[in-house]
């Protein structure tokens, strides 16, 4: 078990609680050593029909006709699901607070954005006559050139293939959410050194153990009792309540233990058509992702392109910030343009620098859409400004934890989205690290503390 | 589609159930015996949550096509625990907060399982071949290594007391 | 073949809550006849052991043992709204939403429990074993399972509580970012050692060296799982993970299962040290603070860091296959392969 | 569609049903997560399992494996240790325990590395169809043969003379990026023979002439390997996949030939 060294903050840490602070064991663990655990897809139920999905076969493309006529004939096939089956059929998983654009069909109308996007669902008794349904479903298709390059997608003469116009999500009238603070030019003027390197990442997938899915059951008054893996059963209730428009209290939603979810499972994906499904056939019916799903066309965490420009001092202060930064959205919102605001907040990194200008773009291409996955915004910011850091330190020939010492925020600091900085401990755990792997700090540095306002003492 | 009367002894009780051609081990044991410990994480043999005992040896049951296995016997998690009181992995496993989301577990309980039989004090390098068919997406795998080790001391040293106990 | 040996530096802070706020959740608490508990949520716990650490915060706050907490969770028709699990909220908005229903809750036992004794509610304390006393006198006590009895049948009162967490939604300035994101920032320290295996570019991350300062550890044991399992989703996700090795020229050649989507199995995980510190979070409770994303960041850049002190390349892109380090390997040396 | 799985008691019957046109599967490990969650042509299988087919029989010099034996069976008999790590380095044990010596013969690459290392060993394989039986070499099987493979046959090599590297992105469980397995026999310090095979560097198992050829008449040196490995450079087909790029499968196969013939 990790220590816990109470040395640091001794007098705001202090406590006398009886619970807190203890080794409970975990209330699950016994349920998951005897294989007694209730996971989604551990309930069965008779009469039980499967969903499957007929996926497109292009990155980007025109529908001239779907022909799903020999997936009817298939033993055991109940039913074709298309997006006139939909009362909603256009989705934006943020819709119920305002964030995002509906701008995501259920099921394809007239194009395809990306390879996998789905287009037909198809009921059938058994999951092999599902599949065997949806792989008889004939799409054709006139080919799109496909936009994969986040960059590209912004310039002036590449094709816009979204319906709203731009190939980016637009930030109250700005091609990005802004961070404005101080004066960056000017920084970058006086600055001993400019230091400017570009950093970037490809999609990464949750992979939980268990894949996304739900099992919807019709009960006897009419209600549709969800049995979901979500990790938000209300975003799923009222997700689901919106695109079936039918009244929220028509469904309830159960869950709540999960094999592992990451952000992954909070896209609302499966429960609306299974819930058509299970509505058109009144059976029990499930929809649940296969593993090759899960991994291709579920939502990754969004690859990014990050290009950041420094102006640093030569005894290591940061006095300038330039960041650039692109999220690939993949080819519809989701979570992406929150994931965009939320790395504007969080740059320019846990560091006090008085001229920060950042532009965090949200960029749509003709791939999976991308979406939450822990620390989305952050995770790969991180990436970046710490390999900067330790670039620029190099350079300098400072030591790499003095460094941050050094541009390390502290409390009553004000961040550049004009937050007053509290509660910091960077410090902190940078001195606590140095101590644990035998790094010597210089007295000055050793004595450096996150509630000693800057300029004081050291 | 031919319907197969397939008989196995799973846990130590004799059971027969009828298969379809797709019907597979792990489908059998879950909609046809409702013993839901197996896990589907996959269905590709990959991640090793389905994982069982067929006739002793540790297979990934969403690939043993269920026909094939007439006269076999299965032990699944649920045949471990004696009552309330749970075998040396199951109580390792949950005294070094081995379990996260629990999805792998019963799997990575079965490998375990599996390896212990053959090696009551393997290495940890060894249990880390063991498990190697086991995804783990929660633990980093650091504490369920400790446990298996754990286990395979306790059921050494209950051996050693036993055996002194007989000699006595 | 020279291994190359080198250690990297990073560290991160991460905010606590969905950005800009706005997500709210709930809980509901009532006691039983005989003195259990049970909370009502909608939330869910995704494995991080949420069940477990909301029924820590209830038995705190009720001074109840934790054998007398139920948790009923994740059911929308009993449960009241949670937003979800997602951004290091669990703890803090649903631990926090369970502490205010605890208090009253508590307010409504305390009460009873005095009108059975005949003395003050003020003047009564828990003792965590299940009996309220006296202050100063613990003679004069009574159990729970009475309390709760007395109230059902006798006093007709319900010993139950409303808890409810949100932080008011902020809306960014556009022209500035001005905002207010997150309710507190949780931090790490991660030093990697690395080894670099100069012919085939093979990195093999040998150690991590942590500390986290997380506001409170509510369940020491759980927040090990969360830092230790998220560090080795760090490790994955620097020299392994991607649904597109080719990205962005191609889309081809995507892993469509767990032998092609390749995560460091317990073969290749490093040693891990780590050291928690405790700073409270004013607005956490008990203190703490969201960590449950946070852990998976130091990792990745140390990483990087650690393969140009290995071997001098600077890898600029996630992952750091063999291939990226073995192509940065071949550069430094002229393009001249060693084999 | 899996339309029928039999489970023949013996090896004719197994073949009828095949002229029939039935797929054998050993352990199933190849076909079945193909089956279990893709559409398919109506399919019967036939499993191997009761056919006898399971066994290692050890005559002096000669090794006969029945296809059906899995490769966990090879993995712990002890007569074996030169296949031992070969079957190690091959997926995971819960799949070893179903998965077959017959089956890795027509495992698609970069899998199959018990198949290099047959190939390595000149072993030769019993085909059965409703016509007779043929022995024929692993070499020359080819991917979908008509008939079943009832044994594969080898002689041992000669202590120290079997090579056997296999690099993978992980430890355990993971597909080849260069597998080299080979018998090099030396005499006075000179390579009087050598039989190279490669997976993971091609469509399937290569059997590498240039390297061998480079090698034979030559001291086992640093240098002879480098020029057998740029002998080997021009007889591999390595292509992208989610492992590792053809480029890089192409850049370090001289360094795991080397590695696998010099141990170092």
């Amino acid at each position: 078990m990790a220590r816990i060294d109470t040395e640091y903050f001794r007098d705001e840490r202090a406590s006398d609680f009886k619970v807190i602070g203890t080794a409970v064991q975990r209330s699950d663990a016994l349920g998951h050593v005897t294989g007694r655990t209730e996971f989604m897809e551990d309930r069965t139920f008779p009469n039980l029909a499967h969903l499957k999905i007929h996926r497109s076969s292009h990155h980007h493309a025109l529908i001239n006709d779907v022909d799903y006529s020999e997936a009817l004939k298939v033993p055991g096939v109940l039913r074709v699901i298309t997006y006139k089956d939909v009362p909603e059929n256009w989705y934006g998983v943020l819709r119920l607070i305002g964030i995002g654009p509906d701008d995501e069909p259920v099921l394809a109308e007239d194009r395809v954005l990306y390879k996998g996007e789905p287009i037909v669902a198809v009921v059938a008794d058994s999951e092999a006559a599902a599949l065997e349904g949806a792989s008889k479903v004939k799409v054709t298709y006139t080919e799109l050139k496909a936009v994969l390059d986040v960059e590209e997608a912004m310039l002036p003469d590449t094709p816009v293939f979204k319906r709203a116009g731009t190939n980016y999500f637009v930030y109250e009238g700005h091609h990005a959410r802004r961070i404005r603070f101080g004066d960056v030019e000017a920084g970058f003027a006086e600055a001993d050194h400019i230091f400017e390197w570009r950093y970037s990442s490809a999609p990464i997938e949750h992979a939980p153990t268990e894949t996304t899915g739900c099992i919807v059951v019709p009960q006897s008054g009419g209600r549709l009792l969800i049995h979901s893996n979500t990790q938000a059963a209300f975003f799923t209730l009222d997700n689901t309540a919106l695109t079936l428009k039918r009244p929220f209290t028509d469904l309830q939603v159960k869950g709540g233990t999960v094999g592992g979810g990451f952000g992954g499972k909070v896209d609302v994906m499966v429960e609306p058509l299974a819930c058509i499904a299970a509505a058109m056939t009144n059976r029990p019916v499930k929809f649940v992702y296969s593993r090759e799903e899960e991994m291709q066309v579920s939502s990754p965490r969004a690859a990014e392109r990050i290009y950041i420009k420094d102006g640093v001092m030569n005894d290591g202060r940061i006095i300038a910030r330039k960041i650039m930064l692109y999220v690939d959205a993949g080819a519809y919102a989701r979570h992406s343009p929150y994931g965009a605001t939320k790395a504007a907040a969080h740059l320019p990194g846990p560091y006090t620098i008085p001229n920060v200008y950042a532009d965090c773009h949200c960029v749509y291409t003709n791939r999976t859409p991308s979406s939450a996955m822990r620390g989305f915004g952050v995770t790969i910011a991180d990436f970046a400004i710490e390999s900067q850091m330790d670039q620029v330190a190099r350079a300098l020939h400072i030591d790499p934890l003095e460094f941050r010492l050094r541009n390390a925020y502290r409390d009553g600091d004000m961040k550049a989205h004009r937050k007053v900085a509290s509660g910091t401990a960077l410090i902190e755990v940078i001195q606590r690290t140095a101590e644990l792997v035998g790094h010597e700090l210089p007295e000055e540095y050793r004595a450096m503390s996150s509630s000693t306002p800057r300029g004081a003492g050291a | 589609m031919p319907l197969r009367i397939v008989n196995v002894k799973v846990n130590g009780v004799d059971q027969a159930f009828m298969a379809k051609p797709d019907t597979t081990l792990l489908l059998a044991l879950r909609e046809q015996l409702g013993l839901m410990g197996a896990k589907r994480g996959c269905a590709q043999g990959a991640c090793g949550s389905c994982t069982v005992l067929l006739d002793g040896a540790p297979v990934v049951s969403c690939l043993v096509p269920a026909a094939t296995i007439d006269g076999a016997a299965v032990a699944t998690v649920e045949g471990l625990a004696d009552g309330q009181e749970l075998n040396d992995v199951q109580q390792a496993f949950v005294d070094g907060f081995a379990t996260q989301c629990g999805f792998c577990t019963p799997g990575m309980i079965m490998s375990a399982e599996a390896l212990l039989a053959r090696n009551p004090d393997p290495t940890a390098d060894e249990v880390n071949e063991a498990i190697s068919g086991n995804v783990c997406r929660c633990t980093g795998y650091a504490p369920i290594v400790s446990a298996i080790l754990e286990a395979a001391r306790r059921r050494r040293d209950r051996a050693g007391t036993a055996e002194q106990e007989a000699t006595r | 073949m020279t291994l190359l040996y080198g250690r990297g530096y990073a560290s991160v802070n991460y905010p606590t809550g969905m950005n800009l706020g706005g997500d709210p959740s709930q809980a509901l608490i009532h006691a039983t006849t005989m003195g259990g508990f049970v909370i009502s949520l909608s939330s869910v716990d995704l494995g991080q052991g949420l069940k477990t650490v909301v029924a820590q915060c209830a038995a705190e706050t009720l001074g109840m043992p934790m054998e007398q907490i139920i948790v009923d969770t994740a059911d929308t028709d009993t449960g009241p709204h949670c937003m979800g699990t997602f951004a290091s909220r669990g703890t803090h908005r649903v631990g926090n939403a369970v502490i205010m229903a605890a208090r009253e809750a508590r307010e409504v036992m305390l009460q009873v429990a005095a009108d059975e004794l005949e003395v003050d509610a003020g003047d009564l304390e828990t003792d965590g074993s299940g009996y309220v006393r006296l202050k100063g006198s613990p003679a004069k006590q009574i159990h729970i399972s009475d309390i709760a009895l007395a109230a059902h049948f006798k006093q007709g009162k319900s010993i139950s509580g409303r808890g409810m967490f949100l932080k008011e939604r902020s809306y960014p300035v556009p022209e500035t970012g001005e905002m207010d994101p997150d309710s507190c920032q949780a931090h790490a320290c991660t030093v990697a050692d690395v080894e670099v295996d100069d012919e085939t570019g093979v990195v093999t991350v040998l150690r991590l060296h942590n500390t986290y300062e997380i506001g409170r550890a509510l369940n020491p044991a759980m927040a090990t799982q969360q830092v230790e399992g998220g560090a080795w989703m760090g490790v994955s996700h620097a020299i392994f993970e991607s649904t597109e090795p080719y990205y962005p020229a191609s889309r081809a050649h995507g892993p469509v299962d767990f032998s092609e989507y390749l995560m460091p199995g317990s073969g290749e995980i490093p040693e891990q040290t780590s050291v928690i510190l405790e700073r409270p979070a004013s607005n956490g409770p008990f203190g703490a603070k969201g960590i449950g994303e946070m852990t998976a960041n130091a990792p990745i850049p140390a990483i990087a860091n650690a393969i140009f002190d290995a071997c001098g390349v600077r890898l600029t892109t996630m992952p750091f296959t063999p291939e990226s380090v073995l192509r940065g390997l071949d550069a430094l040396r002229d393009g001249e392969p060693v084999a | 569609m899996l339309t029928e799985v039999h489970v023949p008691d013996d090896v004719s019957a197994a073949v009828r049903l095949i002229a029939g046109g039935a797929t054998a599967i050993g352990g199933g490990t190849s076909v079945l997560p193909w089956l279990n969650d893709y559409a398919s042509p109506p399919t019967e299988l036939v499993s191997l399992r009761r056919t006898g087919l399971a066994g290692i029989r050890v005559d002096g010099q000669t090794v006969e494996l029945g296809a059906a034996t899995t490769l966990a069976q090879v993995e712990h008999d002890e007569r074996l240790a030169d296949l031992n790590a070969v079957v190690r380095s091959i997926a995971s044990t819960p799949v070893r325990t179903l998965a077959t010596v017959g089956g890795n013969l027509f495992a698609r690459q970069p899998h199959g590395d018990l198949a290099v290392a047959l190939v390595a060993l000149d072993a030769r394989v019993t085909l059965v169809d409703d016509t007779g039986s043929r022995e024929l070499s692993v070499e020359e099987l080819g991917d979908q043969p008509s008939g079943l493979v009832t044994t594969v046959t080898f002689e041992r090599p000669q202590p120290g003379t079997f090579k056997y590297v296999k690099a993978a992105r992980r430890r355990y469980n993971s597909a080849s990026l260069v597998t080299v397995a080979a018998t090099v026999t030396e005499s006075d310090g000179i390579v009087t023979g050598a039989r190279v095979a490669l997976g993971g560097v091609g469509p399937r198992v290569i059997r590498a002439h240039a390297v061998e050829a480079a090698l034979v008449g030559q001291p086992l040196t640093v240098e002879t390997v480098r020029a057998a490995g740029e002998a080997g450079r021009g007889e591999i087909e390595p292509a992208d996949d989610a492992y590792a790029s053809a480029w890089y499968r192409t850049r370090v196969f001289p360094v795991h030939l080397r590695r696998a013939l010099l141990g170092r």
